[in-house]
């Protein structure tokens, strides 16, 4: 805490229905992303890059795996001394009974005493679901600078999906006018994106207040960004510019994926000084065969490729065997695709296999396919 | 497995990995793309129960320092137990007296310290797998002095050739231990691995240094033959001993083909190192990659073949790459050709276009250098 | 997970509410001890020096302090590669909602996803609030040599107290032939110490069956246990010697401090070979006055004593300023004895401030008085 | 902070702690009980947001990589941030030759990598609490090209004898940095700490080596002093300078004063170190202990006065320590009589009963020695 007096909570407590079986075991912040990662190595990585010591995770849904991944904090480095990655599920206290988090707001106010432990001056409020790389520090430096109550980082959107995201209306010199949930003619295209510095005394308030009112769904966006603005408090937009994505659907995960075949990706993983940090998986380099043919791919470490692989990523572990083929597809760990199969614009699920000469996908479909389940080949 | 501690031992005089070694003792050279030599030690100790180690170094420590941190990355109890790196501060790179013995004889303080009643040494120069703790039952139970752990080659004329043997009777009994000199085909290959009691083990360190200032661990252990009940006990699976630059570009190379691989590597087995948090590697629309091993946060725009790329090598267009080694961040230009190398990390092989040498005397390219 | 297959599950869900106002804000193992400790160091301290590397622990009431400390594996050296400790708390699955544990064996039932994930032969289940020193790995190795099912540790308790423990009665191998919940009538003196080692795969199927199960309470010691003995298993005893202490009271808890004090306790926290790991305090060594007089006491760093200090027990940063008399107390944690003030037969809770000239306890109470508010003194 | 890198340099050949040295470089050296010298530096520069630090060392490196790890009880963040232990291996123990600048040079290469704009450079025996963001945000309002970081006394003529001063002008200018002589009561001590461009710091390396092998970073910043703009920082609060085997035994005791330890340690300013997991201090019937302070781990049933115990030290019966530093495990034995005395780590003192020294001259007994 002593680098910049701000403590970070990542919300991560959603199913992420959407992504359909891929969530069925797992919180969508634990979905596996571009080969090696987690979604939530993302705002992890960028805490641990951004200084920060003390980051609170705050689960609810299957968080079995998402709680064991996140507790080993020295993955982000964030295993020193006074630091720390905070596992935070509801809980039983003696005046409350075990009760789910009923919105963004409420996961914080139940940790309220968590909060309170560190009393930081600062507190970053993140969203465990979103892929993109920022320096919180400079958020945080720019919110000092505007004397701000509350910062609220946001990206530039195409006008026309505006209407899909809460939109930030702000002056020239990025103070806040008004904010709209999902609005059907949207007066700007500065989308939120759901991370949020308060001056921790200020939401410790508003918190205690938003608690005690019925009416209130115990959501930022939907209640305390509107009541702060109604009190009139200084609210600060800050504008990012750079990859940002939220992986709500399988077409969309794909997609991220497929955004890494770029020679030029914005995301640009290989930067040495934004690394993203994840798991450390032992298992040899990827080894490829003497019939492989792979091209525009991403490929990672425990994989053996004999096959042929063409703008796809495969993720750790996985088999493409000779005489297969895997086109524009993504191929989450340990998935193995047996000799002949053939596999196009499909999403593989981790650890499924697809049988001797079986075909997956077309080349032409609207929709990604997920593959969820082993596809018996010829036997 | 608390009954050992285990001690990983220096490279011996006669051992010299021409090029690579100039910049980190051998332990600390790069291996199989992510790896390093001593991973594999000290991983086998780490997976035998093995928790308080002691790795002996003599210079240029900085690269291994770096690498073995408090040991976390191979899953030793950072309370319980400890990575140690002691250091010999008396005596020169190529002095005479650099021996094993000397490392340990100026660290007797830290060897007394430990409560462990048996002690496993294994190089930091050799490749293998091996389960300590069955070994060391073993030897408990046949009531052995020592136990030497040994691997029988049939290719011992022309390689191995500065390696010790071991001289065998029908039980199993070592008659001698003695360098190889070529002369025989089958050999069974010192692994240079010794388990024995740790007072065992001072009495000798004791005893060799009073005998000879040049006399190795192995040298006593061979005077002692007719004394004390040695034992071999051989050793199955893959094994690579890296005592110069060509076993050490062999024993990469080998490693290519999956059934070697495949035994020294499994599931049960983990071997750890050190992560770098690297991407994984990203091929392009022009590469051709064919039998090779690739780590991570590569760029693959050319054609590899038969190679090891190590972490966050760029082989861009054109280029070509064939039975070579790549260490770590290593960039091969476009259009330049490179053929039975071991090129160094971070050199930058750009304007001279053909960097090629036999398979039987492969070529090294020096760290950093550009070309 | 390599070195002995065996995966620890530490039952850490209690209030432990005989312990009163002790635990308004944490649950039982996480409540001091001996100066520096918190009682859950004993069982993670005794897992990391066995060699035991990944250690569930199971939290429910009031958890936040716990779990964040026990999160912090790097305190017991489990935080290496593949070592670590992880909280369970309830959670919310696809199949199931958010649901607090109804028993210590419903606990591990609800985690079984979490133990196949390592897939250990073994697992040793731990209760998280007693205080000793074990071997488990000695366990193990009498638990495989006696091809038990599962074997449970006992300690011989005086006969006249049996009638308080879950006693075994076994023949002389070690077998245990019945099992009786606090019997009127013992039949031995062998106290079931709540230390169990299961063979997993039968362990396993044993959860299952008692899930399903509408008259079982979910309880090691009431259903499983005794449905393994209905079902003619091998259930062995493993006598254990040495210190052993079950603080449910404020009563036994001072106890249990006061027992360091004797010149050769049981307890030897002073063993080099036996440490037992907790949180690093970052505070100088303590500080004694030109005033002090310590006569048998326990005292740890960031204390000031300045006063009179006799047959005590003084936590982290406690303060005893001059011409204060602390005897045959306990000072928890920060806690404040200002000038004057005296105190004879108390446990001072965490943090409590006795004022000037106070007088708190007397000599010859019965029991102890906890203390866990200010106390003022004349100003 | 991400501005700048930080340098913990190493001890000059003009600094030498009588006796404890010969087992450890001085920041190993134990302080007030429970830390190591090296721990000030390296948590004002954690404190102060700074997370890659290089630590030049020269020999007898084991007891302080042991200690420093991978930085972890600094609160440095593991895979963002890094210790790194960088060794010295060319010249001898008390050669003319042994400057710091040797040492830079010879470490170059990882100078060079580091991408920081700054550098703040500390040395590892001085023991003071600064907050170097402010420092630096300081040097670069300021315009300065160095800023020097002093410390005024009044009592130059009797101590800090060892070390360098600042002659200042009244713009806080510095005219010169030249050795304390003892002439003048007060002086500006300098804390041989700089903040500057690494692009300058790599410049004056090079520089000085060109201009002299013997010369310092002190000589060349001295120089320099009227090519650059160079200026003085002052310092408030605890400043200890421990260069020779007096200056370390004051420094201790004069920190059992509380108003003295509270000036240098502050709750919001953590003094980090690698904790030993000791057990709390047991007091016995028969022990009197005031105005001391003590570490974890020991069994006293003896008398303590004006003292520091290290951890797990035995004070037994009858045994009097007055005015002594006794490190971590040393045995005073029963009866015996210990004053004015540095005791270092794992001594015993057993059999003679009278072990007494002047207060201006304090005694010292050697590691693992048994009297």
């Amino acid at each position: 805490m002593k680098q910049n007096s701000m403590l970070a909570m990542i919300l991560a407590g959603g199913r992420g229905s959407r992504l359909h079986d891929l969530t069925n075991k797992m919180a969508k912040p634990a979905v596996a992303y571009g080969g090696k990662y987690r979604i939530i190595d993302f705002p992890l990585s960028n805490c641990a890059n951004s200084g920060i010591d003390v980051v609170g995770v705050l689960t609810q849904y299957e968080s079995i795996l998402l709680n064991s991944y996140v507790a080993a904090g020295r993955r982000w480095g964030l295993d020193a001394k006074d630091s720390g990655v905070f596992v935070l599920p509801p809980r039983e206290k003696a005046d409350a009974n075990l009760n789910v988090y009923r919105g963004t707001a409420d996961a914080i106010s139940q940790n309220v005493d968590f909060v309170d432990s560190y009393s930081p001056e600062y507190v970053l409020i993140l969203s465990g679901d979103h892929i993109y790389k920022m320096n919180y520090a400079k958020m945080l430096a720019e919110h000092k600078a505007c004397n701000a109550d509350a910062t609220i980082a946001v990206i530039e959107v195409p006008m026309r999906e505006a209407s899909r995201f809460g939109i930030m209306n702000a002056d020239e010199a990025g103070r806040i006018l008004d904010f709209e949930e999902k609005p059907e003619h949207p007066k700007s295209n500065l989308a939120s994106m759901g991370i949020y510095i308060f001056n921790w005394k200020l939401l410790r308030k508003m918190l205690v207040a938003d608690m005690k009112n019925p009416d209130s769904s115990h959501d930022f966006g939907k209640d305390i960004i509107p009541e702060l603005l109604n009190d009139g408090k200084n609210l600060h937009a800050y504008k990012f510019k750079g990859y940002w994505k939220d992986v709500g659907t399988i077409d969309s995960l794909w997609e991220a994926n497929m955004d890494l075949l770029a020679a030029d990706n914005e995301l640009n993983l290989n930067d040495s000084t934004w690394k993203i940090y994840t798991e450390d998986v032992t298992t040899l380099p990827h080894y490829v065969g003497p019939d492989a043919d792979i091209k525009r791919a991403f490929i990672t470490q425990g994989c053996t490729i004999n096959g042929e692989v063409k703008n796809s990523v495969l993720f750790t572990g996985t088999k493409v065997a000779a005489g297969a083929k895997v086109v524009d597809s993504v191929l989450m760990p340990g998935a193995v695709v047996e000799e002949g199969a053939v596999i196009h614009r499909a999403l593989i699920a981790g650890g499924i296999r697809i049988g001797k000469q079986a075909v997956v996908g077309s080349a032409d479909s609207e929709h990604i396919e997920l593959v969820a389940k082993r596809v018996k080949g010829v036997e | 497995m608390y009954k050992a501690f285990g001690i990983i031992n220096p490279a011996g005089r006669h051992i010299w990995v021409e090029g690579l070694q100039s910049y980190r003792p051998i332990g600390a050279i790069s291996f199989m793309g992510r790896y390093r030599v001593i991973d594999f030690p000290i991983s086998n100790m780490s997976n035998s129960g093995i928790d308080r180690i002691q790795i002996y170094i003599r210079r240029k420590p900085r690269s291994l320092t770096d690498h073995l941190g408090t040991g976390r990355q191979y899953n030793i109890n950072s309370k319980r137990g400890r990575l140690e790196v002691l250091f010999t501060e008396n005596g020169a790179e190529h002095d005479i007296y650099n021996t094993d013995i000397a490392s340990y004889s100026e660290n007797m303080e830290c060897i007394e310290r430990m409560h462990h009643p048996y002690v496993v040494i294994a190089p930091s120069y050799m490749v293998y797998s091996a389960d300590y703790s069955e070994l060391l039952q073993d030897h408990i139970d046949s009531g052995a002095d020592i136990t030497l752990l040994y691997h029988p080659v049939d290719n011992a004329k022309e390689a191995f050739l500065n390696c010790n043997t071991l001289d065998l009777n029908r039980q199993k009994g070592v008659l001698a231990v003695e360098r190889n000199r070529g002369t025989a085909k089958s050999r069974n290959i010192f692994m240079d691995t010794y388990i024995m009691k740790k007072e065992l083990f001072v009495e000798l360190i004791h005893k060799a240094k009073s005998m000879s200032s040049m006399y190795t661990l192995a040298d006593i252990v061979n005077y002692e033959c007719n004394e004390l009940d040695i034992r071999g006990a051989a050793h199955h699976g893959y094994f690579g001993s890296i005592t110069d630059f060509n076993s050490y570009y062999d024993a990469n190379i080998s490693l290519i083909d999956l059934k070697n691989s495949t035994s020294l590597f499994n599931d049960d087995w983990p071997i750890y190192t050190k992560t770098n948090d690297s991407c994984p590697t990203q091929y392009f629309d022009t590469s051709s990659v064919k039998t090779s091993v690739v780590s991570n946060g590569c760029l693959i725009e050319g054609t590899v073949e038969n190679s090891i790329l190590g972490r966050g090598c760029h082989i861009k267009k054109g280029a070509v790459v064939k039975n070579s080694i790549i260490l770590a961040e290593a960039v091969i230009g476009e259009d330049v050709h490179v053929e039975n190398q071991v090129v160094d990390k971070r050199a930058k092989l750009l304007r001279v276009k053909e960097i090629v040498a036999s398979k039987e005397k492969p070529g090294y390219i020096k760290r950093d250098d550009i070309l």
